[in-house]
C-alpha cells in the first residue's frame, strides 16, 4: 500500500534521515521504533507531505506520490496525526472535529460525529472549549477523533501515547486496534516499544536516520538487541 | 593638505549614518528583550525638543542639554514601558506607532512651548559651538590647515564617533552579561525566563528605557547638527526607518542594526544618480531582502562564523552549532 | 516541613481545574503527583510557581506565604520548575541556559555588568563554574556549546532540569520528564533524579510513567477531575480501588510492572 | 528688452566668451512633494536653455533631490558646496530644509536662494541667504484686503494645515491680518497634510455663516477644500495664501474652484511679452501650464544669471554682492528688488478665479 | 448640524470600515499585518480616477477595473513579499512586517511616477446626485459606501464563521501544516486571501475618491494608519471588531472636529488605542486566548 524507496531528507543542509526503505501492506499494522531524534518525525512527515525528500521516492496505492501536498495525500486517504497532536488551540473543539471531515462532501459526517463524540465522550461534554485549554490527554483524544473524521485508508500515527497516562494509553491502543480491525491500514510512531510492537504486525527499527533493523513484531519483540536497546531490559 | 582630503559633504554623510547607528542601536535594545517599538521617532522628537528648548529658551550649555534631554526621554521611556508589558508583537509596534503620532501631535498642537509646525530654528549647532569654543580657548581651524567649515563637519564626525563607539562598547558589554542573557531568555520565552526567577517586569522595562534614553539623545543630537527641528521630521517614516536598519541588518546581533544603518544610510547616497527612482529601488530591496534572509544580513551564525574564522587562527577548537546527536 | 498547599482551587473560566486540594511535602522527599490527564497537576505547578493565582486557598513554603508573590521572587525563594513542553531559550548554548538558570542568585546591575568590576568578574566565574558542574551532573557537560535547539530531545528534557537545578532550588518541580523517552533513556532519568535527591532537594515529581513513579517516590499524592483522590506511599496508591479505576487500570498495572 | 540692456553693460567684461559658472539646484524631487520640485526644476532647465542660446552666460545645473527631509537637504547642499565645488544655489524647495541649508550655506561663503520659501525669517539666515519669493507676510494681506473692500466682510471663518511650515506660517498672518482689518473670526479650524475628508470642519463652517473663508492651504489641499465646501453649498468666496495658487487648483477641483482669491507674485494670463512667451515656451516643454513655483524658479535663475554676469566672474563673493546689487529686474513675476536681508521687493497681483481662470481681481 | 456631523462621521467611518476589513482579513489568516494594505487601496482609487476622468468609462467599469487591479497587486504582494518569508527557519515575525513595509515604499513612490505626485480629480456624475431632507442634503455616494461597508463586512463574518472555507482560513491561521494535514490547499487558500483582502482595498479606494474628491499617492498612507488603529481597537483578526471600531473612529474624528479641537483629529485613532489596549489589550471585540500553558 505504502512503499518509501531510498527516500532521504534534510533540514536544509543536515541529513535526517538516510536511503530509508520501508513498506506497508494493506490492512497491517507497522511500527516504527527508534530513540529520540532518530528520524521517525522525520519519516512520518515525509510521507505526509509535509516534508520534500531529496532523494527517493515515496509509492502510495501504486501511485507515486513524492513530493505531493499533504492536503492531495489527504484526499487519497492519507492522513497523519502529527507529533505534538496538532490541535487547533484557538478553535472550539467542535470546530476541530469539523475539521477533521473539511475535504468531505458526503453526507455521512453528520452520523461520523455523532460515532466519534459517542467514543470519546470528554469531548461531547468540552465541545465549545478552545482546543488550546484542554489537558495533554485530551487533545490526543481530539486529535485521534479528528483524523478518524478524516476517513483514511492509511493513518499515521507519531508518538500517540506521550505523555498520556497509564488508563489513556491503554485506552489508545485499544482504538490503534480498533481503527485497525476497522479496516484502516496504520503505519506507527512509538516510544512505547513494547506495546507498540504488541498491537504491530511488522516492525522497523531507525538508528540516526537509517534502518538498521525490520522485522515481524513478534519477533523483533524477542530479539535480544531490540531488548536491549528499546526495551530497557 | 589635509583641507583637500576633509571633504565636508562626506563627513556630513558620515555624521548622518553615525547618527543613524545610535537609532538603529536604540531599536535593538528595545528588540533584545522581544518588545517592537515603532515609537522611536517619538521618543527621538522628545529628546530633539527638550535639548533645543533647553539651550535655547533657558541657555542651559549644550552638552548639559543634551545630557538632559537623553535622560528625560529615558524616563518617559520607563512610563511608556509600563503598559506597554501588556502588549506583545503587533500590538506593541501599533500602539507605539499610535505613540509617536500622538506626540508627533502634539508638538504641532503645542505651539507655546514648540513653536507648532513652524519649527524651532536657530538652534545652537554642534559644530558651530565647537568651533566658537575651540576659538575662545585660542585654537583655529586654520592651526590645522583647516577652514571653518572643514573643522565644523570634522569635529562633528569625531564627536559622533566617539560616541558610538562608545555607545557600541556599552551595549556589547551589557550583552556578554548577566543583563544580557537576561534580556536573550527574555525575548525567546518571557515564561519560561520569569519561572527561572528572572524579574521579567524589571529588565522588559530596563530595555524599553535604555532604548528610549538612547533614542532621545540620538533626538538631541539631531537637534543640535541641523540645528532646525519640527515635528513632521519624527514622523512615520522615520519610525520605520529606523526599524528597518534594524530589521534589514538583522536584529539578534548588535552588529546587525549597525550594519543596516551603514548600509541603508549610504543608499540613498549611492543611488542619487537615479534618485527619481532611488525610493522604488530602496522598497523593491527591502521586499528582496527579506526573502531572501529574512532574519537580516548579519545574524548568529556570520557572527560565529567570523568569531570561527578568528579562533581558527588561534587554535583549532571546535565550532559550535553542529548537530549533536546520539 | 518544605512545602504547604493548603485548599487551593482554580477556576478557568468556569473549568474547575483544581478544587480544595491540600498536601505537604517533607525536606528531602521526592513527592509523585499523579492523575488522569486534565486532573489539575499542571495547573496545581503553576499555581505553586505563580504563574496564575489560585482563586483560593493558600501555599506556604519554608514557613513564607506564596501569595501576591511573583514567579520570579517564587524561585528566588528556592522553587524552580520545568515544563511539560520543553521550553528552553533555544537560540542560547546549553551552558548560556544554566546560567541564565542562576541569574536570580546574582546581584551585578549595569554599570557592573558593563564596567566589570571586579565583583562582577568573580560571578561570572562563579556560574561559569556552577553551570559546567550541574552539565557534568546531568551529562551534558560536552555539550556546553551546542545551541540549546540543536540537542536532542532527551538531552533538552535534561537541560531542562539542569536550567532548574542551576537556581539552586529548595525544592524542584518536574513536570512528565519522562515524557516522550524510552525505556533505557528512563532509566538515565531514575538515576538523575537520585542525584538530585541525594544533593538534598525535594522533589515533586509528575509523571505518567508508573514503574519510574513507583520505583523513585516516597509518597504519591493523586488528583482526579482537580480533587485528591489518594494519598500515601506507592504500595498503598497501587492497590488503591480508587486509583486503580481513575488512573491506572487493572491489566495495564500489572504488565506494567512486570 | 530691458534684460537686453542690462545685458549689454555686462558685456564687457568677459570678451573671451560668456561667463562660465556651476549653479547648485536642491530640490524636492521624490516623495509627497515631488510635484513641487518638478515645476521648480522644469522652470530652471527652461530658463538655462534660453540662457545658453543667449550666450552671456554659460551655467551649468547641479540638480540635486532633498525629498523634503531637513538632512538630505543638507547632505546636498555639502555635495553643492564641497563636491561639486557650485558657485551659488537655488533652492531648497521647503522653508524648513532652508533653515537647515541656509546656515551652512552661510558659513561655506556660498550665495543660496530659495525661489519657494514664504516662511518667516529666511533671508535673515544669513548675508549669503536670499529669497525671490514673496512671503505670506506680502501676499495675504493684499488678498484679503482687496477682499473685504470688494463684499464687504464682516464675518470669517479661518481654515489651516497646522501640520505644515507653508500653511501654519500663512495662518500666522491671516489671523494677523483679520484682527487689523478688525474682522471677526467665527471659527478656526484645522487640518493636517494629504486629509481627503473636510466635511466636519465644513459643516461647522457652513453652520457659522461667515462672509469669507480664509484658507492657508497647499493647493493639494485647498483644490479639494473648495470642491467639498461648494458641494455642500459654501458659496462665499475663499482667500487663500501663496501655496494655494496653482492651475492645478483648476484642474482638481473645476467649477468648484471660482471664487479662490489669491495674491501672488506669479499671473499666467498677464499681457506681458515676457510672460506670454515664457507660457507658451513652458507648455510647449511640458505640456502645463507653468504654476508659480516654475515662473519663481525661472526668474531665479535669471537673477542669479544676471549677478554672475555683473560680477563678470563666478567667484562666490562676487556673485553674492551683485545679486544683492540687483535692482529693478524685469522677470516674468514683474520687477524684482533686493532689500538688504535679502528679502525680494515686488508687487504682488491679486488673482481670482472666475469662470474656471486666473483673472485679475480688482 | 448634528444629523449632518452624523452622516459625515458615518461615511468616514464606513470607508475606514472597508480598509480596516482588509487589514483584519489577512491578519485574520496569516497573523501578518499587510503595511502595503494602504497603498494597494491608493491604487483602487487612482484606477477609478484612470477609468473615468482619464478614459472617460462608467463608474462601474472603474469598479472592476479597480478591484482587478488591486488584486492582481495583492496576487504579487503575496507572491514576492509574503510567499518567500513563509515555512522558512528563523524568521523573526517581523520580517513580514518589513517587507510589507518595503511594497509600500515601492508602491507610493511608484505612484508618484505612473500618476504624479499631487491630487488628482476623480468626478463623477453620480457624486453629485444627491436628495434634500429637511435642511440636511445626503449623497447616493454616502448611502453607497454605508451599505458597501455593511454587505463586505455581513458577508466576511458569515464567510468566516458559517462556512467551510472559512473554517478552513481560520485553521491555515492558527497552524499552516496542521491546516495542510487537514485537507486544506493552504498555498492557494492563502493568496485567495490577499487577494480578497486587496481588491476590498480596491472598492475602499474607489469609495474614497467618491466622497471627497481626493486622489493623490499619499492617501495610502494616511487611511492605512487608520486602518491599523482601528484593527487594533476592534480586536486583531476581528470582523465585527473592524466595523464597529471603524464607524467609532468616523464618528470620533467627525466630532472632535465638531466640537472640539480640531488639531488633534489625528491623533484621536491612537489616543484611543493607547486608551483600549491598557484597558483591554485584546481589543474591543478580541477574546483572551488564554495564554500558553506550563
Ligand atoms: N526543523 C529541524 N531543523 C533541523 N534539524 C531538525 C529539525 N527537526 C528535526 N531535526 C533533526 O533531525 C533529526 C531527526 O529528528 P526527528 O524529529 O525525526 O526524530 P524522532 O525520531 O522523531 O525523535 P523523537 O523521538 O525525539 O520525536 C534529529 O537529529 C533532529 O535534531
Ligand atoms: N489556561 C487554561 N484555560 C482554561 N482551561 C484550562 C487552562 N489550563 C488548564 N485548563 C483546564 O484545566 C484542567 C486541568 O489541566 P492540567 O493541564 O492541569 O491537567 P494535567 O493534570 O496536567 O493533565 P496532563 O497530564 O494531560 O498534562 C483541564 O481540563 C484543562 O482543560
Ligand atoms: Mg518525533
Ligand atoms: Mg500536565
Amino acid at each position: 500500500m505504502l512503499k518509501l524507496q531510498n527516500v532521504s531528507t534534510y533540514y536544509d543542509k543536515i541529513q535526517a534521515i538516510k536511503n530509508v526503505d520501508i513498506a506497508v501492506e494493506e490492512g497491517t499494522v507497522v511500527t516504527i521504533l527508534g530513540a529520540n531524534g532518530a528520524g521517525k518525525t522525520t519519516t512520518m512527515n515525509t510521507i505526509a507531505g509535509l516534508l520534500k525528500p531529496k532523494e527517493g521516492s515515496i509509492h502510495y496505492l501504486g501511485e507515486d506520490v513524492t513530493g505531493l501536498r499533504p492536503d492531495q495525500l489527504l484526499r487519497k486517504g492519507l492522513a497523519l496525526v502529527p507529533e505534538g497532536r496538532g490541535i487547533l488551540s484557538s478553535m472550539t473543539v467542535m470546530d476541530n472535529l469539523e475539521m477533521g471531515a473539511y475535504h468531505r462532501n458526503d453526507s455521512e459526517v453528520g452520523a461520523d460525529l455523532e460515532k466519534v463524540m459517542k467514543r470519546f465522550p470528554i469531548l461531547k461534554e468540552r465541545k465549545s472549549q478552545l482546543g488550546g485549554t484542554l489537558s495533554g490527554g485530551q487533545q490526543q483524544m481530539l486529535a485521534i477523533a479528528r483524523v478518524i473524521m478524516s476517513r483514511p485508508k492509511l493513518l499515521l500515527l507519531d508518538e500517540p501515547s506521550m505523555g498520556l497516562a497509564p488508563l489513556i494509553v491503554a485506552d489508545i491502543f485499544k482504538i490503534i486496534k480498533e481503527i485497525s480491525e476497522a479496516g484502516t491500514t496504520v503505519l506507527l510512531v512509538e516510544q512505547n516499544a513494547r506495546q507498540a510492537l504488541k498491537v504491530a504486525d511488522y516492525g522497523y527499527v531507525l538508528e540516526t536516520g537509517r534502518v538498521v533493523a525490520s522485522g515481524n513484531a513478534k519477533e523483533l519483540l524477542q530479539d535480544d538487541t531490540i531488548q536491549k536497546a528499546y526495551l530497557g531490559h | 593638505m589635509l583641507s583637500e582630503l576633509i571633504n565636508p559633504y562626506y563627513l556630513q554623510i558620515a555624521s548622518f549614518i553615525l547618527l543613524n547607528i545610535i537609532l538603529g542601536v536604540s531599536i535593538y535594545i528595545t528588540l533584545a528583550t522581544g518588545q517592537l517599538s515603532l515609537g522611536h521617532a517619538g521618543f527621538m522628537s522628545i529628546g530633539a525638543y527638550t535639548s533645543a528648548i533647553l539651550t535655547l529658551n533657558h541657555n542651559v550649555p549644550l552638552v548639559l542639554g543634551i545630557l538632559i534631554a537623553a535622560i528625560f526621554t529615558g524616563l518617559i521611556g520607563v512610563l511608556i514601558g509600563f503598559p506597554a508589558l501588556r502588549l506583545q508583537g503587533v500590538y506593541l509596534a501599533i500602539a507605539t506607532l499610535g505613540f509617536g503620532e500622538v506626540i508627533r501631535v502634539l508638538f504641532v498642537n503645542w505651539e507655546g512651548l514648540t513653536n507648532g509646525a513652524i519649527g524651532i530654528s536657530r538652534i545652537p549647532h554642534l559644530g558651530r559651538e565647537i568651533l566658537s569654543f575651540s576659538q575662545s580657548i585660542g585654537i583655529e581651524p586654520a592651526a590645522f590647515g583647516l577652514r571653518n567649515n572643514q573643522f565644523i563637519s570634522l569635529s562633528v564626525f569625531l564627536l559622533l564617533l566617539i560616541i558610538s563607539i562608545v555607545v557600541i562598547w556599552f551595549f556589547i558589554r551589557q550583552n556578554n552579561s548577566r543583563i544580557g542573557r537576561a534580556y536573550a531568555s527574555i525575548k525567546m520565552d518571557e515564561q519560561a525566563s520569569e519561572a527561572m526567577g528572572i524579574n521579567i517586569t524589571y529588565y522588559k522595562i530596563l530595555a524599553f528605557g535604555q532604548g528610549a534614553l538612547l533614542a532621545g539623545f540620538a533626538g538631541a543630537l539631531y537637534a543640535h547638527m541641523t540645528a532646525y527641528i519640527s515635528p513632521s521630521d519624527f514622523d512615520y517614516h522615520r519610525a520605520v526607518e529606523i526599524l528597518i536598519f534594524a530589521v534589514f541588518g538583522g536584529s539578534e546581533v548588535i552588529w546587525g542594526p549597525i550594519f543596516g544603518a551603514v548600509f541603508l544610510s549610504t543608499l540613498p547616497e549611492v543611488l542619487r544618480a537615479v534618485s527619481e527612482y532611488r525610493f522604488m529601488i530602496y522598497g523593491a530591496l527591502i521586499v528582496f531582502m527579506m526573502a531572501f534572509r529574512p532574519q537580516g544580513l548579519i545574524d548568529m551564525n556570520v557572527m560565529n562564523w567570523f568569531k570561527r574564522s578568528k579562533s581558527k587562527k588561534k587554535e583549532g577548537k571546535h565550532g559550535t552549532g553542529s548537530k549533536e546527536n546520539q | 516541613m518544605v512545602l504547604e498547599v493548603k485548599k487551593i482551587s482554580k477556576n478557568f473560566g468556569g473549568i474547575q481545574a483544581l478544587t480544595d486540594v491540600s498536601f505537604s511535602i517533607e525536606q528531602g522527599e521526592v513527592i509523585g503527583l499523579i492523575g488522569p490527564n486534565g486532573a489539575g497537576k499542571t495547573t496545581m505547578f503553576n499555581m505553586i510557581t505563580a504563574m496564575f493565582p489560585p482563586s483560593s486557598g493558600e501555599i506556604i513554603f519554608m514557613g513564607k506565604s506564596l501569595s501576591g508573590l511573583k514567579p520570579h521572587e517564587i524561585t528566588k525563594l528556592g522553587i524552580c520548575r520545568t515544563f511539560q513542553n520543553i521550553r528552553l531559550f533555544s537560540d542560547l548554548t546549553v551552558r548560556e541556559n544554566v546560567m541564565v538558570g542562576n541569574h536570580c542568585r546574582l546581584t551585578t546591575g549595569v554599570w557592573q555588568s558593563v564596567f566589570r568590576t571586579k565583583h562582577q568578574k568573580q560571578e561570572e566565574k562563579k556560574v561559569l563554574e556552577k553551570a559546567d558542574e550541574i552539565l557534568e551532573i546531568v551529562g551534558l557537560l560536552e555539550h556546553s556549546q551546542t545551541i540549546a535547539k540543536n540537542l536532542s530531545y532527551g538531552q533538552q528534557r535534561r537541560l531542562e532540569i539542569a536550567r532548574a537545578l542551576a537556581s539552586d532550588p529548595k525544592l524542584l518541580l518536574l513536570d512528565e520528564p519522562a515524557a516522550g523517552m524510552n525505556e533505557k533513556e528512563t532509566n538515565d532519568l531514575f538515576d538523575l533524579i537520585t542525584k538530585i535527591k541525594s544533593l538534598g532537594i525535594t522533589v515533586l515529581l509528575i509523571e505518567h510513567d508508573m514503574p519510574l513513579v513507583m520505583r523513585i517516590c516516597s509518597r504519591l499524592v493523586v488528583l482526579n477531575f482537580g480533587e485528591k483522590i489518594a494519598e500515601g506511599t506507592p504500595d498503598s496508591i497501587q492497590t488503591n480501588k480508587e486509583v486503580i479505576e481513575a488512573y491506572l487500570g487493572v491489566e495495564e498495572e500489572e504488565e506494567e510492572l512486570a | 528688452n530691458d534684460t537686453k540692456d542690462t545685458g549689454g553693460q555686462a558685456n564687457e567684461s568677459n570678451s573671451d566668451g560668456p561667463v562660465k559658472a556651476t549653479v547648485g539646484v536642491i530640490s524636492y524631487l521624490t516623495g509627497s512633494g515631488a510635484s513641487y520640485g518638478e515645476a521648480i526644476t522644469n522652470g530652471l532647465k527652461l530658463a538655462n536653455e534660453e540662457l545658453k542660446a543667449a550666450g552671456e552666460v554659460d551655467i551649468e545645473l547641479k540638480i540635486e533631490d532633498s525629498a523634503g527631509k531637513q538632512e538630505e537637504a543638507l547632505t546636498a547642499a555639502q555635495k553643492l558646496m564641497n563636491s561639486d565645488n557650485v558657485d551659488a544655489i537655488i533652492g531648497p524647495t521647503l522653508s524648513t530644509e532652508m533653515f537647515v541649508v541656509g546656515p551652512e550655506a552661510e558659513l561655506n561663503g556660498v550665495t543660496i536662494l530659495g525661489t519657494s520659501n514664504t516662511a518667516e525669517g529666511v533671508p535673515q539666515l544669513g548675508d549669503y541667504v536670499f529669497r525671490n519669493s514673496i512671503p505670506e507676510t506680502m501676499a495675504i494681506p493684499a488678498a484679503v484686503e482687496k477682499a473685504i473692500e470688494k463684499y464687504d466682510v464682516k464675518k470669517v471663518a479661518i481654515l489651516y494645515g497646522n501640520d505644515d511650515v507653508f500653511t501654519k506660517a500663512g495662518y500666522d498672518v491671516m489671523k494677523q491680518v483679520a484682527e487689523d482689518k478688525n474682522l471677526e473670526v467665527v471659527t478656526t479650524q484645522t487640518f493636517q497634510l494629504n486629509q481627503s475628508d473636510y466635511k466636519p470642519l465644513l459643516t461647522k463652517i457652513k453652520s457659522l455663516e461667515p462672509d469669507l473663508i480664509l484658507a492657508s492651504a497647499l493647493y493639494n489641499e485647498g483644490a479639494v477644500i473648495l470642491d467639498q465646501a461648494r458641494k455642500m453649498g459654501i458659496d462665499v468666496p475663499f482667500v487663500g495664501g501663496n501655496g494655494f495658487n496653482s492651475p492645478e487648483v483648476i484642474t482638481i477641483a473645476g467649477d468648484a474652484s471660482n471664487g479662490l482669491i489669491v495674491a501672488t507674485p506669479w499671473f499666467a494670463q498677464k499681457d506681458d511679452e515676457k510672460v506670454k512667451s515664457f507660457v507658451e515656451k513652458y507648455k510647449e516643454a511640458y505640456g502645463v501650464e507653468p504654476d508659480q513655483f516654475a515662473a519663481q524658479a525661472y526668474d531665479g535663475l535669471y537673477l542669479i544669471a544676471e549677478a554672475i554676469k555683473n560680477a563678470g566672474t563666478n567667484d562666490r563673493d562676487a556673485i553674492r554682492d551683485a545679486l544683492a546689487e540687483v535692482k529693478d529686474f524685469e522677470g516674468v513675476l514683474g520687477m524684482m528688488s533686493f532689500d538688504e536681508e535679502g528679502d525680494i521687493v515686488m508687487d504682488p497681483t491679486v488673482l481670482i478665479i472666475e469662470g474656471n481662470k486666473y483673472i485679475e481681481f480688482e | 448640524m448634528l444629523i449632518e456631523q452624523l452622516i459625515n462621521g458615518l461615511t468616514l467611518g464606513s470607508i475606514y470600515v472597508v480598509v480596516a476589513l482588509g487589514y483584519t482579513l489577512v491578519f485574520g489568516v496569516l497573523n501578518i499585518v499587510n503595511m502595503g494594505h494602504g497603498e494597494i487601496f491608493m491604487f483602487g482609487a487612482f484606477m477609478g480616477v484612470v477609468v473615468t476622468n482619464s478614459l472617460g468609462l462608467p463608474l462601474y467599469v472603474a469598479f472592476i477595473i479597480a478591484i482587478v487591479v488591486t488584486a492582481i497587486l495583492g496576487y504579487f504582494l503575496e507572491r514576492f513579499a509574503l510567499r518567500p518569508l513563509r515555512g522558512k527557519e528563523g524568521v523573526s515575525h517581523l520580517a513580514p512586517l518589513i517587507s510589507t513595509i518595503g511594497v509600500s515604499i515601492f508602491l507610493e513612490n511608484a505612484a508618484h511616477h505612473l500618476f504624479g505626485a499631487g491630487n488628482k480629480p476623480f468626478r463623477t456624475s453620480f457624486s453629485d446626485m444627491s436628495f434634500t431632507v429637511g435642511t440636511t442634503t445626503i449623497y447616493y455616494v454616502q448611502i453607497l459606501i454605508f451599505v458597501i461597508a455593511i454587505l463586505l463586512m455581513a458577508g466576511l463574518m458569515f464567510w468566516l464563521s458559517k462556512t467551510k472555507a472559512g473554517k478552513a482560513l481560520r485553521a491555515s491561521a492558527e497552524d499552516l501544516s496542521v491546516a495542510s494535514l487537514l485537507g486544506v490547499n493552504t498555498k492557494r487558500m492563502i493568496t485567495q486571501t490577499v487577494i480578497l483582502a486587496s481588491a476590498m482595498g480596491g472598492i475602499a479606494g474607489i469609495l474614497v475618491g467618491l466622497a471627497f474628491n481626493s486622489v493623490n499617492p499619499q492617501m495610502g498612507l494616511s487611511f492605512g494608519l487608520k486602518g491599523l488603529a482601528i484593527i487594533i481597537l476592534g480586536g486583531l483578526g476581528n470582523v465585527r471588531g473592524a466595523m464597529v471600531g471603524g464607524l467609532i473612529l468616523g464618528l470620533a474624528e467627525t466630532f472632535v472636529v465638531a466640537y472640539g479641537d480640531s488639531g488633534y483629529r489625528d491623533a484621536i485613532a491612537f489616543i484611543a488605542i493607547i486608551v483600549i489596549l491598557i484597558v483591554r489589550p485584546q481589543g474591543i471585540f478580541g477574546t483572551a486566548t488564554s495564554g500558553s500553558r506550563g
